[in-house]
């Protein structure tokens, strides 16, 4: 079917990038050296963050996230602003605008009011190097996913100076977590996504699409352990619910957000679902392959592939959020040193000699349909083994109380846990 | 860590205003790092002088007052209140009206649980969505409440002598509906919550109360229930016909945080299966005897308590054959079962020391009285 | 059904267990004397006919010319419940021994009683003013709060025995 | 990617780097001294890239921005009194000779080396670094290993206080 297939041409609407390219070389010769670049990091911006992720935060990520969780909760979240409450976050976003925003006396003026606007920038940043479609990358750039990692760990440090501003012992608790948080969790982090490289042997974005589109299948079949560390790691660098603690709001108050007011903790919030929306972004391309699927995608502008997938994987952390509850920040840590480090490691040993037999006996590359199913059993496995091994038993945990028909004293629990009288 | 790296304890104020102290409550902790190392609880924010005033007022303008200590279980109070005018005055209820009593406090029970249970699952960290359910089913009860007495928090349905008003009409069917669906939702708390590795690893062994312990702090209700000691004044000393029905006393294993939640669950079920129970046994004849509205006990005094969600609910009045209550002693559960609080925290975290303080179901109405 | 202990009943095994105890008993109470109240509910704690662990309730009463403290203890494996109450004479310096070596819960309860009262629990290892503040003039739950010096006076909306913080001078510009 | 945009945009990093690096020496403030640290890091990473070592700037980010200065700031949280003002120090005049000598030895080194300016741009590929890392300069690579795991031990034992050192039965 080639009449369908993605052209180069500019008027192929099916990926955008082919016109804003086809626009920047116009430009490139119509205008002096270098101006070029600045209207393209405008286009840029304009294309991912003002049509797609701006949105995305209002309606997805505020609108959505709220409906969604209301109806979690049996209830009907908001419903009055609007036809369906849809216009809620543009009332919310009008509120937070007008509200006055404090600044406690004793606060650090200075990094108070820099903390939300560096928190931003990153978040910008990061759709970069996000491909929504074969040509529609802004900057494909050849170490992508180092990138991501590391712009990615910017704003924990904003979130520092955000709740060290304030002089408030709640703010410099959740400070406190973030910090301790994300040194745990980077690691497994970047373990994980060194499986991934291993086996596609690219450290770009767009090439890991394309490897994956290539080979016919996603690689969240080949890396279960990865994309399971991904999705936890992210929560917990997300701050979404089960690993919220920085601003645990029944412990700490708000942590790090609690003399925030105003359109200053608008930013942090609104940015917040960014940072989910990029993370979610980036899971879609490395794990579940990106804008491809399965073929679909010379029919369908890949872009709207690459959205709807992006919006499945948000509902994951809505979905997430509206059911757990929240860790504590010893058992936060113990999980990201004694569970998932070990299993980072281990799924790299696995994929480090799948790839070197891949390599070395030369393999047809139906071989990875076998890795999967081995490293879907391994993945089983290792979690099952390992938590096994750290002590969880489901079984001795008693799951009724008891019931006795007599008033009277204490009653012992008998040596097998199922005390009766 | 603590212990090899030096740190300075700092002092942390949680509350009087903080999410999850449930009213205007303050505790404050010397934390070290995240350890609690002290604990001291600063409490009175809401302090009406409910026993003093109680001294100006005749017994039954005193029934109101009962309603606004622990306002999330008002019939529970006014029963233990009307209870111990009746243990001093000896007025004799009719059989209708105990078991009309022994209904609403069960419901009462049902829709204190509710809130219990919501309200401690929100201060572990879940995301208001089965605290949300919880309300849910609260709402229905409360409207049941609503149906008969008028009101929905307040109820001030107990009379000295019986109750208020006869059921409604409408009472019975909507109540066996409601209890029809009960059983149902209170699986389906225990089947999001009780297998929940999160909910356990937060819960288990979290404030955790011996059996000794627990006895000698005074606590009551399901504190000491969760701490292995099969005590419920329903059962140990029957009141209002309470020898009648057919439950059972739900106790915990190790005392702590989870086991208070399930035994809370647990009494849920057992309190469905006394209103069913209280509700085909409906007795007819009147719901009240006639007690003059100035009531002028004899001397004396009388101590009387009833089994309320949060424990036992003990009301103490003394009469100088006055028209008004010489003495008037409520002995809220949920003061005396905070005496524990410090014992249950320090060594733990703060996000611990919250879990505890959700265990533990305070109503700060009735702590400040 | 519980066994409610009689006075005279719980004076005969108080008596027997630590001789010199009890005042007086009376049907609904025994009457214990402050000196050896300690000593008597340990006692009464440990012995296993009595087995009172549970110290349910423990408030004041004021009689105008003395104060009485109850205690109302229970026994889970007995199923037994009883009412012990000490004379509190000294009006000006009410003190009674505290119990919270026998039942360490009992520390809120006293803590309450001396808030409203003015009683003193001697032994008590942080008796302080749980519910007003420090400071609050009188003891609410007496019965002459109203007429003590320093209380709160009918038709006055403060408290005469604080100072309130005075509000800034205003300064009226010429 | 040549002429004014490059210069253009190492005038820039220089410029933003100086300023924070004058930031970290006059800044009063631990904390702000720590955050202008950052800066400089960012920068730094700012030049690798502009030396087409996309790499190597990324992994600057992600090690010194994403890692290092949150340890840094860990260690921050952890001193007590962090927060004051730490100007009294009397070391003031032997950390600027110190600095100056350091300065001019490195201007020297850098006037006086012959350096050799490839003509075309050096691309320094992941799996190039990755390669050289683990086959040439692989003992040099697990020396700093090494030395980092060390520098942990070390800085583990350095802070035990002296009551754990009592209890220990060594």
């Amino acid at each position: 079917m080639p009449a369908f297939l993605i052209t180069n041409n500019w008027y192929d609407f099916r990926d955008l990038g082919n016109l804003s390219g086809k626009l920047l070389d116009l430009l490139d010769d119509a205008l002096p050296f270098g101006v070029v670049y600045v209207i393209a990091a405008l286009l840029g911006f304009v294309a991912s963050f003002v049509i797609f992720v701006l949105p995305s935060q209002l309606f997805v990520g505020v609108y959505g996230e709220r409906k969604l969780i209301g109806r979690i909760q049996s209830r009907y979240g908001p419903n009055r602003v609007g036809p369906f409450g849809l216009l809620q976050p543009i009332a919310d976003a009008i509120k937070l605008m007008q509200k006055e925003a404090l600044t406690p006396t004793s606060a650090d003026r200075a990094l108070m009011y820099l903390a939300p606007i560096v928190f931003v920038a990153p978040c910008v940043l990061l759709f970069a190097v996000i491909p929504f479609g074969p040509n529609m990358v802004f900057a494909d750039i050849p170490v992508a996913i180092v990138y991501f990692l590391a712009v990615s760990s910017i704003p924990v440090l904003t979130t520092f100076m955000a709740g060290w501003s304030h002089n408030n012992k709640y703010s410099l608790f959740g400070a406190m977590r973030v910090v301790a948080m994300t040194i745990s969790y980077e690691l497994p982090l970047v373990l994980g996504m060194l499986g991934v490289v291993l086996f596609t042997a690219t450290l770009g974005l767009q090439s890991t699409v394309l490897w994956q589109k290539e080979m016919d299948i996603w690689l969240v079949f080949l890396q279960p352990l990865a994309f399971a560390i991904f999705f936890l790691g992210a929560s917990a660098e997300l701050n979404r619910t089960p690993t919220d603690i920085a601003e645990a709001e029944s412990e700490i108050v708000a942590g790090y957000l609690t003399e925030y007011s105003g359109m200053k903790w608008g930013l942090f919030y609104g940015m917040d679902i960014g940072y989910a929306i990029a993370a979610a972004a980036f899971g879609v391309t490395v794990f579940l392959g990106g804008w491809t699927f399965f073929g679909l995608e010379k029919w369908v502008p890949p872009w709207l592939i690459f959205i709807g997938k992006t919006y499945l994987f948000y509902f994951l952390f809505i979905w997430t959020r509206g059911t757990l509850p929240r860790l504590r920040i010893d058992q936060l840590m113990t999980f990201a040193w004694k569970f998932m480090l070990p299993i980072a490691l281990l799924n790299l040993v696995i994929v480090a000699t799948e790839r070197m037999f891949w390599v070395e006996e030369k393999a047809d590359d139906s071989i990875v349909y076998a890795f999967a199913l081995i490293n879907i059993i391994a993945a089983a496995a290792a979690i099952y083994g390992w938590s096994r091994a750290l002590g969880y038993r489901p079984e001795n945990t008693p799951q009724k109380a008891r019931l006795v028909s007599e008033a009277g004293g204490f009653v012992p629990v008998d040596a097998h846990g199922e005390g009766s009288k | 860590m603590s212990g090899i790296i030096k740190s300075e304890p700092f002092t942390l104020n949680i509350g009087p205003q903080h999410p999850s102290t449930h009213g205007v409550f303050r505790i404050k902790v010397k934390v070290d790092g995240e350890r609690i190392v002290d604990a001291e609880m600063v409490m009175g924010y809401l302090h009406r002088a409910m026993e003093k005033l109680a001294e100006e007022r005749t017994y039954t303008q005193n029934i109101p007052f009962t309603d606004r200590t622990d306002y999330l279980a008002s019939m529970s109070n006014n029963l233990g209140y009307v209870l111990a005018v009746e243990k001093l005055a000896g007025i004799g209820v009719p059989d209708r009206g105990n078991a009309i009593r022994v209904i609403m406090a069960e419901l009462q029970r049902i829709a204190s649980h509710c809130m219990a249970v919501g309200a401690f699952t929100n201060d572990t960290g879940a995301w208001q969505t089965p605290v949300m359910w919880c309300f849910r089913e609260r709402e229905r009860v409360l409207d049941l409440f609503e149906m008969t007495s008028g009101a929905r928090l307040t109820c001030n349905y107990m009379r000295i002598g019986g109750v208020a008003f006869d059921l409604p009409r409408e009472f019975e069917p909507a109540t066996r509906k409601l209890l029809a669906d009960l059983p149902g939702f209170i699986d389906e708390i225990e089947g999001l919550l009780v297998g929940n590795e999160i909910f356990l690893a937060r819960t288990r062994g979290v404030g955790m109360l011996s059996a000794e312990t627990a006895t000698n702090f005074s606590l009551s209700g399901p504190m000491l229930r969760g701490s292995g000691i099969a005590w419920d004044i329903r059962k140990a000393d029957p009141y209002c016909g309470y020898e009648k029905y057919d439950f059972q006393i739900p106790i915990g294993y190790q005392g702590d945080a989870f086991d208070r939640f399930i035994v809370r669950l647990e009494e849920m079920r057992q309190s469905v299966k006394i209103v069913q129970q209280a509700l085909d046994a409906l007795p007819g004849g009147p719901h009240s005897t006639h007690v003059p509205l100035a009531l002028r006990p004899p001397a004396g005094e009388a101590y009387a308590r009833v089994e309320g969600p949060r424990g036992e609910l003990g009301y103490y009045v003394v009469s100088d054959e006055g028209p008004s209550p010489y003495r008037f002693h409520i002995r809220p559960p949920s003061f005396i079962n905070l005496s524990a609080l410090k014992e249950m925290t320090v060594g733990g975290t703060v996000a611990d020391a919250i879990v505890v303080l959700g265990s533990i179901d305070i109503v700060v109405g009735e702590i400040d009285r | 059904m519980t066994r409610q202990w009689t006075g005279p009943e719980v004076a005969a095994v108080a008596e027997r267990l630590v001789p010199g105890a009890v005042d007086r008993s009376t049907p609904a109470a025994c009457y214990l004397k402050a000196e050896k109240l300690v000593e008597t509910m340990a006692a009464l704690h440990a012995a296993g006919e009595t087995d009172f662990v549970h110290l349910t309730n423990l408030c004041g009463v004021d009689f105008w010319d003395h104060f009485e403290v109850v205690y109302h203890v229970q026994s889970f494996v007995n199923n037994a419940i009883a009412c012990i109450k000490v004379d509190v004479l000294d009006r000006d310096r009410p003190a009674v021994p505290s119990v919270c070596s026998v039942w360490r819960g009992a520390w809120m309860q006293e803590c309450e009683t001396y808030d409203l009262f003015g009683i003193r629990f001697e032994g008590h290892p942080n008796l302080h003013r749980i519910l007003l503040w420090d400071g609050y003039p009188g003891w609410p739950l007496r019965k002459d709060f109203l007429s003590m010096p320093g209380g709160l006076q009918p038709g006055l909306d403060e408290f005469s025995g604080t100072k309130r913080r005075e509000p800034p001078p205003v300064s009226v510009a010429e | 990617m040549d002429g004014f945009g490059v210069t253009f945009a190492f005038w820039v990093l220089t410029g933003v780097t100086l300023v924070a690096a004058l930031g970290v020496l006059l800044s009063r403030n631990l904390l702000h001294a720590v955050l202008f640290l950052i800066l400089t890091f960012v920068g730094m990473a700012g030049y690798f890239v502009l030396l087409s070592a996309d790499f190597l700037g990324m992994a600057q980010v992600l090690i010194y921005v994403g890692a290092i200065a949150v340890l840094v700031l860990f260690a921050v949280l952890l001193t007590p009194r962090a927060g004051r003002d730490n100007g009294e120090t009397r070391m003031f005049l032997p950390a600027l000779l110190l600095c100056g000598t350091l300065l001019a030895v490195i201007l020297f080194v850098i006037t006086d080396t012959n350096w050799a300016v490839s003509e075309e741009p050096a691309t320094v590929s992941a799996a190039g670094l990755g390669e050289a890392l683990l086959s040439r300069w692989v003992l040099p690579f697990e020396l700093a290993s090494v030395l980092l795991t060390v520098a942990l031990v070390g800085s583990i034992m350095l802070v035990r206080s002296r009551e754990e050192e009592a209890e220990d039965p060594r």
